[in-house]
């Protein structure tokens, strides 16, 4: 079952250069949640799952803004950074639906999305846990006197745990070459965010740590983008972190079944009226990029595409009892097939000789 | 007698605890306005209002040590922590401040406070949401730990926990969330923290387990030709050494059913003690039956065999009664 | 061996309303320390010791401003607060000599201070972990109806640590009475504090909760006890909590035989300039309230008063052998003596026939 | 041959390591400019400048996190946690995150870092930094611990720690930093991390310890008039189940001298693990000398009645030796 090819995730990253690439990754976000969604009620997935619907744009500027050989960290909430980043959507659901064809060859599921080739962590499921192992690879970035960058992204309710104020602080004092990226939704969990956080605009939590900070509305791919853009150059020029709050929304509920019924009436609806694929779309349309009739055909077309990636997922073998006791440790079974970041014998980072899991 | 689910025992339980005593105060992500991740707070904070049913922001370590020193000044703080990995980014403050509080201040300082978590495997939740991890607390002096098989104990231990002047954690089996049982709700139902039961009476061989397990070892000792004593642990420290040496001594025959690797489960601690305790009476070897020394995968072909069901359960049992010797764990014959 | 009176703490809290006693009690607690220097050179203390002079006015300005029925938490740098709070010199001695009659019975050490019956909680030796019990202590109060308040004591090198972000945040936005007062002496351990936090004044930190807060001149006793005055008031008054930066200076090292080579030349002897003892006594003669020659005798006296101390807690018992098993929890060995704060029934939260610790 | 301290063959393995490997980095409190609170850095600053020896904030959780990430991307950091009880901030990192994230990403991401600690009682820091907490790490799948027991063990495993590709707990027993041993401080001396060896041979009872009570448990075979076998445990996570187990067959006897309490100590599992493969060759049961259930106490008279000493550790071989049962512990005589 080899429907990605080779070189598919740091094809698809370097694809969002194009600007009806953006718009079709978002679009094509937006349908693989919808079809988790679908999944989940078909009794496809197991345990927990969590839609970043309404945050398209966010992970998408993000992508667009720093480079294949960057380290990311993100959440549980983490299906559409994978696929911005360049995971394929094979991937993303199989991982979803524990098929060996996964990221994660189906022991991760929803919460442990990964492409190293691409530069994404095992996504985090513990709250706070990615950002200072976003510090340790900006750290090892340095170190090993690369250019590349670590992102760490979260969301608002994460910004009131212990780990965020030692990471913040940590990367801060040693200047490291990273961002932090934190997903306002206005949410953690169930917990409106003015329940838990004194504060509103999170970006003033900056101040603690002598750290830039910007705001941005992340409905807008181009503002996401470009605020990113500027902090990681800022980062790659040795000038050290930037903490950059987007603005956003997540229209499913936290998690599975949640309907957000302790969300205030009309807030959804207010915010999907700035929904960030018509934003786009409006854009490009005015931009002359696209046809104002393709909108629509793409969006169709990516749906049936998503469909495709869902039926092979399903159709596609379930891990073997093998993968249970293989990779605990170096003496385990499992092919031996570490990812050597930044290594200089290769490009992409990937070593040499070492076939690419996203293959598999 | 009602069926009820462990949830709803759970629920119960803390209601009546509230009801019953002013000083009771619940603490936890969520617990309040949403009734908690797995409903075991629902309709609370409607009951008894903000102060007393805390909904925390996402800092485990804060409302931890809140409900540490709550605890202290007089309060009963009963502290929710949504998967029991979640206590990894706040483990100090039970093990290492509320377990030597009273030692230090010389029983001046006390801290009576409860924190239940959901924990353990079987639903798909993967490897950092799927642990029972008992072994973070188990044995520090100070704190004591149970774990409930059903919505009957469930309510006694809670009640008995909350009840406890010192700290107790109580890991409830997530999957018996919505399980029913055969409970009456009679509020003043306590299990002692301590005692274990013995759920299945046998002369052949004595199986402790406890948690999600209890089915698994119940369901094992029906299919088995043996004649199967089941002992419910409920609690894992101080654990009931008495009555499962008294078994042992009956049986000839120990067995130890854990939800963990060897390396962090309870049954190292029961079998060498019970090893010392009723060695001239031992027929065979005490046999642990244990997961394998890997992390529970996600997929539920995958969950499923990592999982010791009933007949890998039994067939271990009828070999060791049968040649004195259990079989090796599947993992070591497959690697 | 009975030096202390009955109600030794409370009283000596008490007595902290006059003038004279405020300066007595900054020079008992530089004598205490420079006892314990001398004890540990001598060898009668094992493990660990971490003085705190040059600190004496926050201690005293803190005891001063609050209440007996207050609660304290503070750090292993917590002799002096222990007797400005109110445990007497013999407590604090014989406690960092392993004895009997020491606020712990012998079993804690220079780490585990204490004294209920004057507020303190046995001082923490993990840092950052005595803000969140102080959390819970606020908690109790507001819950329990009472105006009580807590009060979080630690270094400035603790607000780096998770435990001090995770309090600040869930007091803000629960509008706990407490107060967060650091004692930013410049140093964590031997490090510096520009080398581990990006900002100066720490006070800048609780902008991220939306929390007041102030600088202030820890080596003047009343400007500490006027800003912990004000914001105690509100914190009783129901409007919240405060942090307090006191910038302070420890003259000896950070611990034990640290000779504090790491301190920039003259540091030391700048800040021994605005010596706190000096600055109130100086103050005390211009008002009158104490004669210019007395302030020797008064220095004497206490020093002589603390060599008795100290010869008592040496001549004083070890603890017998039953201590090891108990009070472990409530089914061990040990008389049940659990301090009961704000019962309704007795003053200073005593319960009614308990025997109070500190006459053992 | 050259006596060193323990503190000094920590110091020559981290310098020696770092001379022969770029991606080798430490990181930790006053590790740098201060040269560790235990002095086991000193100089190291200096040699490999800032960028390698790196002094953090007080911020366990963080700094451990950022070694996780360091080591995934190329680095091989070892985290200096000035005492072990400081991991209870930081679990989460090792625990749940470094634990899976080889498991989790099938190989690609591994964690080739170091957690060394000072750990363990016996000199007054009383009961929040004396404890060895192996248990918080022990048996977690993907993780492992060892401890040694001078200098030389000291070398040999930090070597074998930070040649592993994956995370590895050392806990340095903090009272034998001063303590000086014979060690030639080869370079290229390794002790591999899962392996125990045999310090003093003999017939009639194997004595299992680990760290500081290896001294202890000498001192005790020197004394009693029984022919002891003491095997140095060095790893606890895996350890050595078959040089134990082929002692045990040759002896019939087997006791073990933990630095921890019954139920966090890893004498359990041991136990449990070596009746289950010497059943046949018992000739008594299986014995363990453990702390009590209490809290380290400050008092030096205190500690030292709390801490197993040779003559008591004799006095239980002796009897176990003699009479085939070793009396009941001190504190259950005398309670
Ligand atoms: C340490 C920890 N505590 C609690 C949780 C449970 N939990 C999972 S997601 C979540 C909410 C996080 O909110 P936010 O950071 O705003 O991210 P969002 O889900 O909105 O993207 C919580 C509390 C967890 N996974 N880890
Ligand atoms: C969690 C934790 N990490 C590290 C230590 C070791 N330690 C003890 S005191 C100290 C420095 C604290 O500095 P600061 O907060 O400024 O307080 P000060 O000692 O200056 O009063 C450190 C790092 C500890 N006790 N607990
Ligand atoms: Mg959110
Ligand atoms: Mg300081």
């Amino acid at each position: 079952m080899t429907l990605a090819n080779f070189n598919a995730p740091v094809a698809r990253r370097e694809a969002l250069d194009s600007r009806r690439e953006q718009l079709a990754r978002m679009m094509e976000i937006r349908a693989v949640e919808e079809r988790i969604q679908r999944l989940y009620s078909e009794g496809e997935i197991r345990g927990s799952t969590h839609l970043a619907n309404g945050q398209e744009a966010v992970a998408v500027g993000v992508a667009r803004a720093t480079r294949a050989d960057d380290v990311v960290t993100c959440t549980y909430r983490g299906h559409g950074h994978a696929l911005a980043l360049g995971a394929t959507p094979l991937q993303v659901i199989a991982e979803i639906c524990g098929r060996e064809s996964g990221a994660a060859g189906g022991v991760g599921g929803s919460m442990h999305l990964m492409e190293p080739s691409v530069g994404l962590l095992p996504t985090f499921a513990i709250v706070g846990a990615g950002l200072p192992v976003a510090c340790g690879a900006a750290l090892a970035a340095r170190t090993r006197g690369t250019d590349n960058i670590a992102v760490a992204i979260f969301g608002d309710g994460s910004t009131n745990i212990g780990a965020f104020h030692e990471s913040m602080n940590f990367a801060a004092i040693r200047r490291l070459p990273m961002l932090f990226v934190c997903e306002n939704n206005l949410y953690g969990e169930y917990t409106r965010i003015e329940k838990s956080t004194p504060v509103t605009d999170l970006a003033v939590r900056a101040a603690s740590y002598a750290m830039p900070s910007a705001i941005v509305d992340g409905q807008d791919v181009d503002a996401v983008a470009e605020a990113v853009a500027t902090a990681a150059a800022r980062a790659r020029a040795g000038d050290g972190p930037t903490f950059i709050e987007m603005k956003t929304y997540r229209y499913s509920g936290h998690s599975r079944s949640d309907p957000a019924t302790y969300r205030p009436a009309g807030e959804l609806a207010e915010w999907q009226k700035r929904d960030p694929i018509d934003i786009l779309a409006a854009r490009l349309v005015g931009e002359g990029a696209i046809g104002s009739g393709e909108v629509a055909d793409l969006r169709a077309a990516t749906a049936a595409g998503i469909e495709e990636a869902a039926q092979a997922a399903l159709a596609s073998a379930h891990p073997s009892p093998d993968a249970i006791l293989s990779h605990v440790t170096a003496a385990s079974p499992g092919e031996s097939n570490r990812w050597n970041f930044w290594s200089k014998s290769t490009s992409g980072g990937r070593p040499t000789g070492t076939p690419p899991s996203a293959t598999r | 007698m009602a069926l009820m689910r462990m949830r709803q025992a759970v629920l119960k339980a803390l209601d009546d605890a509230m009801a019953a005593d002013g000083d009771v105060v619940l603490m936890g992500e969520d617990i309040g306005d949403a009734g908690g991740a797995f409903k075991c707070t629902e309709g609370l904070i409607g009951k008894y209002g903000r102060d007393r049913v805390i909904d925390t922001p996402i800092s485990e370590m804060g409302f931890m040590g809140a409900a540490v020193g709550a605890a202290i000044c007089g309060l009963k703080p009963v502290v929710e922590m949504m998967f029991i990995e979640f206590a990894g980014v706040a483990l100090d403050q039970l093990t290492t401040e509320a377990a030597t509080m009273r030692y230090l201040s010389r029983g001046r300082l006390t801290v009576p406070m409860v924190m239940r978590a959901s924990a353990g495997a079987g639903q798909g939740f993967a490897c950092q949401h799927s642990q029972m991890l008992d072994h973070w607390f188990r044995g520090t002096p100070g704190l004591k730990v149970c774990v409930p098989s059903g919505a009957r104990t469930a309510y006694g231990l809670l009640r008995a926990a909350i009840d406890d002047p010192d700290p107790v954690i109580v890991l409830e089996p997530r999957i018996l969330y919505g399980e029913r049982e055969e409970f009456d709700g009679d509020p003043a139902f306590r299990i002692a923290l301590g005692s274990a039961e013995i759920t299945r009476p046998g002369r052949d061989a004595t199986l402790v387990t406890a948690g999600a397990m209890l089915k698994v070892a119940l369901a094992a000792a029906d299919k088995t030709n043996a004649d199967v004593e089941v002992i419910d642990m409920l609690s894992l420290a101080p654990w009931d050494r008495k009555t499962v040496a008294a078994s042992v001594a009956r049986t000839g025959r120990l067995i130890t059913l854990e939800e963990a690797p060897a390396g962090t489960g309870w049954g190292g601690d029961v079998v060498a003690a019970i090893t010392s305790d009723a060695f001239g009476a031992l027929k065979a070897p005490p046999h642990r039956i244990t997961l394998p020394d890997a992390p529970i995968p996600y997929s539920g072909a995958l969950e499923k065999l990592y999982l010791p069901d009933p007949e890998y359960v039994t067939a271990q049992i009828d070999a060791l009664v049968r040649n004195g010797r259990a079989p090796a764990a599947w993992w070591k014959e497959a690697s």
